[in-house]
Order: structure tokens, then C-alpha cells, then sequence
């Protein structure tokens, strides 16, 4: 593979796309924060935290960090008129109850059937820990996940089936990577857009599961 | 832009289909989508199941939608009352069907609904007639029965004052079943008093958040 | 049996001596309503009301009523300093979840292992309705009865077994009649104190379940 | 007369009992009721179990109790952090039992212990490691995993105003796990920022009320 790679600041604002104006969204920690920083100003969309905040603002300017205001990654975040506080118990009725219209999640992998592994791999010197990832890929009416192609050493994050412990099966419905726009269907992923200079062959080569590519396919704009 | 205001009564009940499942909102005549459900009335739906805590009194709301059989069953807790006449004549008639839940459990079970949850086990009715035929369990010591989430098509709540984005606060114990019952459905309809700018309301006393409401309609009091 | 009965406010009164400062009490409808009306002015109660009412205080004055501001029995009352609306879900956690200390209920009949039916008769003509009786039963603390000793025709209401259809089984502690108090122990009822010029003959004599008299019996002081 | 304000810090946490289950409100740094459970480690209570979101950072609150060895086992739903270096060290030695839950399902166990269910079927984490052991059923389509109520001894809460009934209110996203685990434990212990007089603050703006809080104490911000 040596056609560059989509920045993340480009798949950013290629889910950007994808997210309907009047949404209500949760951004997971990582990748999937870039999106509210290139949402267009022509949307206006509710940002849930899990911890309790929905109608999330961009970030305070220094020095007006509210310590107890911050978002499930632990940053501080503002407030918007119109938005309001809730306990955790309501903020997670909220993801699984199937109102969070969006959750754009992060993923170490996803299985052509739409599994998800996004909170353990098989590293055993570390602790296990899980947050709220099981109940964003439950509970969300669109999951999207944002990831690299492959791993940092080459290896394929795309799989016929998910060899790291799931998060959730079958609730992935978009990918979105650096190489290229997927969507999971009965028949596995379908590769909808390509970064530019990507071929087929060269997308297939660094994929675990076998693509399909839309009659339609497209080069990913990311703007 | 998000604006989940209607200018009319029509416009928050529009498409409401018939076989719907609805929630009422209200306990005895506190907190009672009287408006709204008088609109439902005039919109025409049909076949009608209605969960709400009574049913109904005199020949207003839920006893004008069972007097004008439009309502298939009812699924309440406390369906007598000495207005309760239509609901009456009709359950003695056979024509009207009643499922009976414990308060707390018909609660509950919207909430598993509007939570995302498969079910909760109650030590409510456990030992009753109410717990016939459903799955009953010692836990912690004590008999609990299987209770099922109760899911809608349509809530019709009352609240006293919304923004834009349909959040919510309530007057006193007019609250009651609004906030659970407006996030059990697939669409919420709220009338409340008075229409606030957004950021009107205190971000730490919003009782019912936005994203629980589709529809917001202003009721002169 | 030609005692006089206690009146219904005496027997409130009786219960109302039970009732500790600063506990959270649930009142039903009917009979029990009376306990708040002579609770002495040196208790401070928190009375707690199904409809989402914690802190109601007396009723409003003629032309104050707020017909919003309601109790279970659909009666309208006031807010105390200190008192909170909540929502029904919530009011129901407080009563089934334990934190109710003492809920004071009527009944139809109690029975000696303490079973309770007071939400349906055996009569067929009138559509059945439980309300939050279930909850209160089997959520609070203490479960206190008040009830005539007897039906308005004379039959016993405390019974070996109910023959009515069950609230809920074990679960009262006490009863309080307009003959007697008694308590539900593993042996069956005992008989604390009885009415003044009641006998024990007497009151067993219009009691289905058999008594036992405690060793310390007294006359029912209602003051 | 009720009056659940506590004059120091001490009386708050007093008669916590070694082997306790002690609930620590807060989400990273914000809600977290430092003070109280610094005070629980001065108090001296072992043999703990904690349910907290995170497990401590750095030197302070939960971390400390943990370095001092006062914790035999931890539930929360991410242990991990860049400060976690007490929990880690114990973990690796095996000298301290970790139970993982999902975070929603963690908040939504204390929550059925405190409003008295016997447990609930969730979907989150059905299909995963988490749910081995555990019953799964297919409810409404789905797979569902048991989980049962996690109720507690004590529960150490950060608010930021009370009145002498024990009504709180909460700053921003400080709420976090504080009402839910009010109402789970036998006996609540919250620290405010100030004290308020009763009535003062809204009934209709009670986040939560008293009847599930047993010790309030004051601590200068």
C-alpha cells in the first residue's frame, strides 16, 4: 500500500458527512472526537457524554476549565443553551434505550458480520477495562466506527471473524477508515468509497474479510 | 436546526395509526394530556391500546376515547373510579379488554422500555393473582415475578414549559407518569403552558431532556 | 360483642403514637389518612405520596387547593418546606426499594402469618383495581393495618388464611383495630391491647384466627 | 426533627465496618467525594469491597485506600488509567480482586438494588466475555444477560448543596453516579459544598431527595 492515507482529520470530516442535521450523537473517545471539531456550522447536533452531559459545546478556552464539566474522555467541554444535565443511570438509558440517533465508536477490530472488538485484545498485562463501550454498540440506533485500515505493524483490523474478545455482535453499520468508506451487509463489507489512489486489490490486500466493492464506488471526498 | 415545536393540536397527534399502542399521561386529573387526547379523539385513530394509570372519568379524555370506541384495552393499575362509567359499560359488556398491573410495575415496565432492557424481576404481585402465568423466582430471599418492558407507539405527556429542543420541566405532582412514559415511545408528544427560549431553562433542573421528545405543542392553561 | 368500638380517630391516634420522629411514612387511602391529621406537633414526618409527592404537608385552605397537587387518594394537599416533586418511576423506588419506613395500610383481611388482601373482593361485578397497594406491601419497612375488626356484617376480617385474593404474603406487622392491637409473630397474632371493656373471650370471639394474649396486655390508650 | 448534617468529616464516616461494601461516587476527577473517603481511610475500615467507576489515580482518595491495602476487591467498569499505579501494582501481585461490569450495567445494578428488584435482563455485554457464567436469554430479538442488584453498605457521595432533610443538589457532570448510589446503600454519606435552609431549595429542582441520605457533611470548597 503506497498511496497515502486519508488523515484523521479527513475521515473526521468524511463521518461528518453522514451525521443528519438535528442528530443526537456520542463520540467515543479518540478518533471519533475529531468529528465535532469539523461538523458544519449548518448543523446543529446534541452531543451526549455518557457521564451524564447532553448538548456538549466545543472545548473552554484556557483557563476557563471547569474541573466536574468533562466528557466521558475526562476532557473538559462546555455546555450549549438547551443543554442539561442527567445522572449516570438516565445517561445510559439513553444509549441503550435506543435514542442516541449516532455513536461513533473506535475499533482494534470488526468482523464482516458487524462484530465489534473495541475493548480488550489479547494482551494479559494490562487490566481489563470496558466503560460504556458495550452499551454505545447496544444501545445506538447507527453505530459508525472509525478506525485505521490496519494496525500500526500492518496487520488487518477488517476480519472475516473477530479473533479479539467482541464488544458486541453484529452492530456495526459503517466503517470508516483510512483507506476507504465500508458498509456491512448481509454479504459481509462492501466498500462504498476509496481514498484517492486506492485500487481494489490494493484495498483487498490489507483486508482480512473479503470485499465486495459498490457498483457505484466512489473516491472519498472528505469535504 | 432542531425545533420540535407544532403550531397545532392536529400537528402533534398527526399520523397516529390505528392498532397503535398509547401512553396517557396523568394521575386522576393531575397532569392529564386533556388536549392532546381530545385531539387523538378528532384525528380518528382506532383500535386503540391505551396504558395509563386510570380509565378515565366523566366523558373527557381516555372515557371519551372509550366511549367513542376507539380503544381496544386498557393497561392500567386502577381502572375504577366513580366516573369511570364508560370504561364500566364496556369491560361488563365484554368489549373492552383489561390488562391489570401493580402502579409501580406498569411504571417500571415503561421505563425497561425506554431503557433498552429485556425485563426485571418485581417482588410486586409476586404472591398475587397478578403473577398467573408468568415466570416466578426466589431471589434474595424472596418470590419476585418476570415483568416484561412496556413499549409504545405514541406517549402523550403534559409538561409546563419547553424550548426548542423539547426540553422539559413539569408543575408539581403533575409529573407523575410524563418523564417515564416519554421516553418509552417511538413518539412523544408533549403540551405544555408556556414555550421558553432555548437556555431558558436550568440545565441542572431539565426534568425530561430533549431527546426523549419529538413533538411540543402550546396549550393555553 | 357490646363494647363500645374505638372511633376511627382513636384508633389513628393509636397509630400515630407507633410512628417515630422523622420517619418516611406512606399513608393509604382511607382510614390511614386520619394518622397524619393527629400526629403530634413534636414529630416531624415526611409523609411520601405514590403520585411523586415527598414532604406533603395539611391540606390547602378552602379556594387554595392546587388541582395538580394531589395525593394517591386524588385529594388535594400541600408541599412542606423541604419537600420534593419527583416522578412516578422514582416514588415507586422509594417504596418498593425499602427506604419507606413505615407504610400504613387499610385491609379487607389479614391474615395470622401475616398475608394481606386489601385490593380485591370476591365479587365479580365491579372490574378489579390494585392502584400501588402491592408495591406499599411489600416495599416498606414496617406494614402497619388498620382495619375494623370486622365486616360491616359482622364476619371476621383476621383470618387463619385470607380467602380474598392476596396483596401480598407475610409481609404486615402489625394491626390495628377498633378493638384491639395486635401483632403478627411467628405464632400467629398477639394481642398487645384490646379496646377498653374488651375481653379476651370477646375478641377472640369475633376473630377467625385463633390469639394469643401477650402477658403484658393492656387497654388501648389512643391519647 | 430531622437533621442529618454531621459537623466533621469523622462523624460522617463513623461505624463503617471492616468488610464493608462501600460505593465511591464520581467519573475521573469530577464528583468524586475525596474528602470522605480520605476520611474512611483515617477511620480505618479493611477487607472493603469498592464499586467505583474508575480505581484511583495517583495517590489520592480510592488509589490511597488501595496503597494503604484497605481493599480486597474493586467492581468498576475501567480500572485503567494513566495514575492507576496502586491498583495496577496490587492486580499483578494478584492482591486485589477485580470484577469488571459495562459501565451502564454497573449503574443500572445499583439502581435495582436500590428500587428493590431481584435483577434485569440488559443486552449490553451479552454477546461478551463479561457474560460468561451468567444466564442469557433471547428477549425481544435479542440476546439478554442477567444481572442482579449490587447493593451496598455505604455510599460515599459528592454533591454540592443540602438541606438539614439531606435534599441535594449537583454541579454539572459532578451529578454522575451520585442518585443512583444514594438510593443502593444502607447508609449514604454525602459531602456538599454548602448548607442551605430548608425550603430553599426548588421541589421542583431536588435531584435527590432525603429520604435517601442518612449523613450530610459540609467541606469548604
Amino acid at each position: 500500500m503506497t498511496a497515502p492515507r486519508l488523515s484523521a482529520v479527513d475521515v473526521a470530516r468524511r463521518v461528518a458527512r453522514d451525521i443528519p442535521d438535528g442528530s443526537y450523537v456520542n463520540l467515543g473517545i479518540g478518533l471519533p472526537t475529531l468529528v465535532a471539531d469539523v461538523v458544519g456550522p449548518d448543523k446543529e447536533i446534541v452531543y451526549h457524554s455518557e457521564n451524564g452531559v447532553l448538548g456538549m459545546g466545543p472545548a473552554p478556552a484556557p483557563g476557563e476549565e471547569d474541573p466536574e464539566l468533562i466528557n466521558a474522555g475526562k476532557q473538559p467541554v462546555t455546555l450549549l443553551p438547551g443543554g442539561a444535565f442527567c445522572h449516570h443511570t438516565d445517561a445510559f438509558v439513553m444509549m441503550r434505550g435506543g435514542h442516541i440517533d449516532v455513536s461513533v465508536l473506535g475499533a482494534f477490530q470488526v468482523a464482516e458480520n458487524g462484530d465489534l472488538a473495541n475493548w480488550a485484545t489479547d494482551e494479559a498485562a494490562l487490566p481489563p477495562a470496558v466503560g460504556g463501550a458495550m452499551d454505545l454498540a447496544v444501545g445506538a440506533r447507527q453505530v459508525l466506527v472509525v478506525t485505521t485500515h490496519t494496525t500500526r505493524d500492518g496487520r488487518p483490523k477488517l476480519l472475516p471473524r473477530c479473533t479479539y474478545p467482541l464488544t458486541a455482535a453484529a452492530v456495526v453499520d459503517r466503517v470508516y477508515t483510512d483507506l476507504a468508506v465500508l458498509d456491512v451487509s448481509p454479504g459481509g463489507f462492501v466498500v462504498r468509497e476509496v481514498a484517492p489512489g486506492v485500487t481494489p486489490e490494493a484495498l483487498q490486500a490489507v483486508t482480512g474479510a473479503r470485499l465486495t466493492f459498490a457498483p457505484d464506488l466512489t473516491v472519498v471526498r472528505p469535504d | 436546526m432542531i425545533d420540535k415545536r407544532v403550531a397545532t393540536l392536529a400537528d402533534a397527534v398527526a399520523g397516529v395509526a390505528d392498532g397503535s399502542t398509547v401512553l396517557v399521561g396523568g394521575f386522576g386529573n393531575s397532569g392529564v394530556p386533556v388536549e392532546l387526547v381530545h385531539a387523538l379523539l378528532e384525528q380518528g385513530a382506532g383500535d386503540l391500546t391505551v396504558v395509563t394509570n386510570n380509565a378515565g372519568s366523566g366523558e373527557s379524555d381516555v372515557a371519551a376515547l372509550i366511549r367513542e370506541r376507539r380503544v381496544r384495552k386498557i393497561i392500567c393499575s386502577y381502572p375504577r373510579s366513580a366516573g369511570s362509567v364508560w370504561f364500566e359499560k364496556f369491560w361488563r359488556a365484554g368489549e373492552i379488554e383489561l390488562e391489570l398491573v401493580p402502579q409501580g410495575t406498569l411504571s417500571e415496565r415503561m421505563r425497561a422500555a425506554g431503557a433498552g432492557l429485556g425485563g426485571f424481576f418485581t417482588p410486586t404481585g409476586a404472591d398475587s393473582l397478578l403473577a398467573e402465568g408468568k415466570e416466578v423466582r426466589v431471589l434474595d430471599g424472596r418470590r419476585q415475578v418476570f415483568e416484561r418492558p412496556l413499549p409504545a407507539d405514541v406517549a402523550l405527556v403534559k409538561a409546563d414549559r419547553a424550548d426548542r429542543w423539547g426540553n422539559l420541566v413539569y408543575r408539581t405532582a403533575a409529573r407523575n407518569f410524563g418523564p417515564t412514559m416519554a421516553t418509552a415511545a417511538a413518539l412523544t408528544v408533549v403540551q405544555v403552558r408556556e414555550f421558553v427560549e432555548l437556555g431558558a431553562l436550568d440545565p441542572e433542573a431539565v426534568v425530561t431532556p430533549g431527546i426523549f421528545v419529538d413533538r411540543v405543542v402550546q396549550v393555553a392553561p
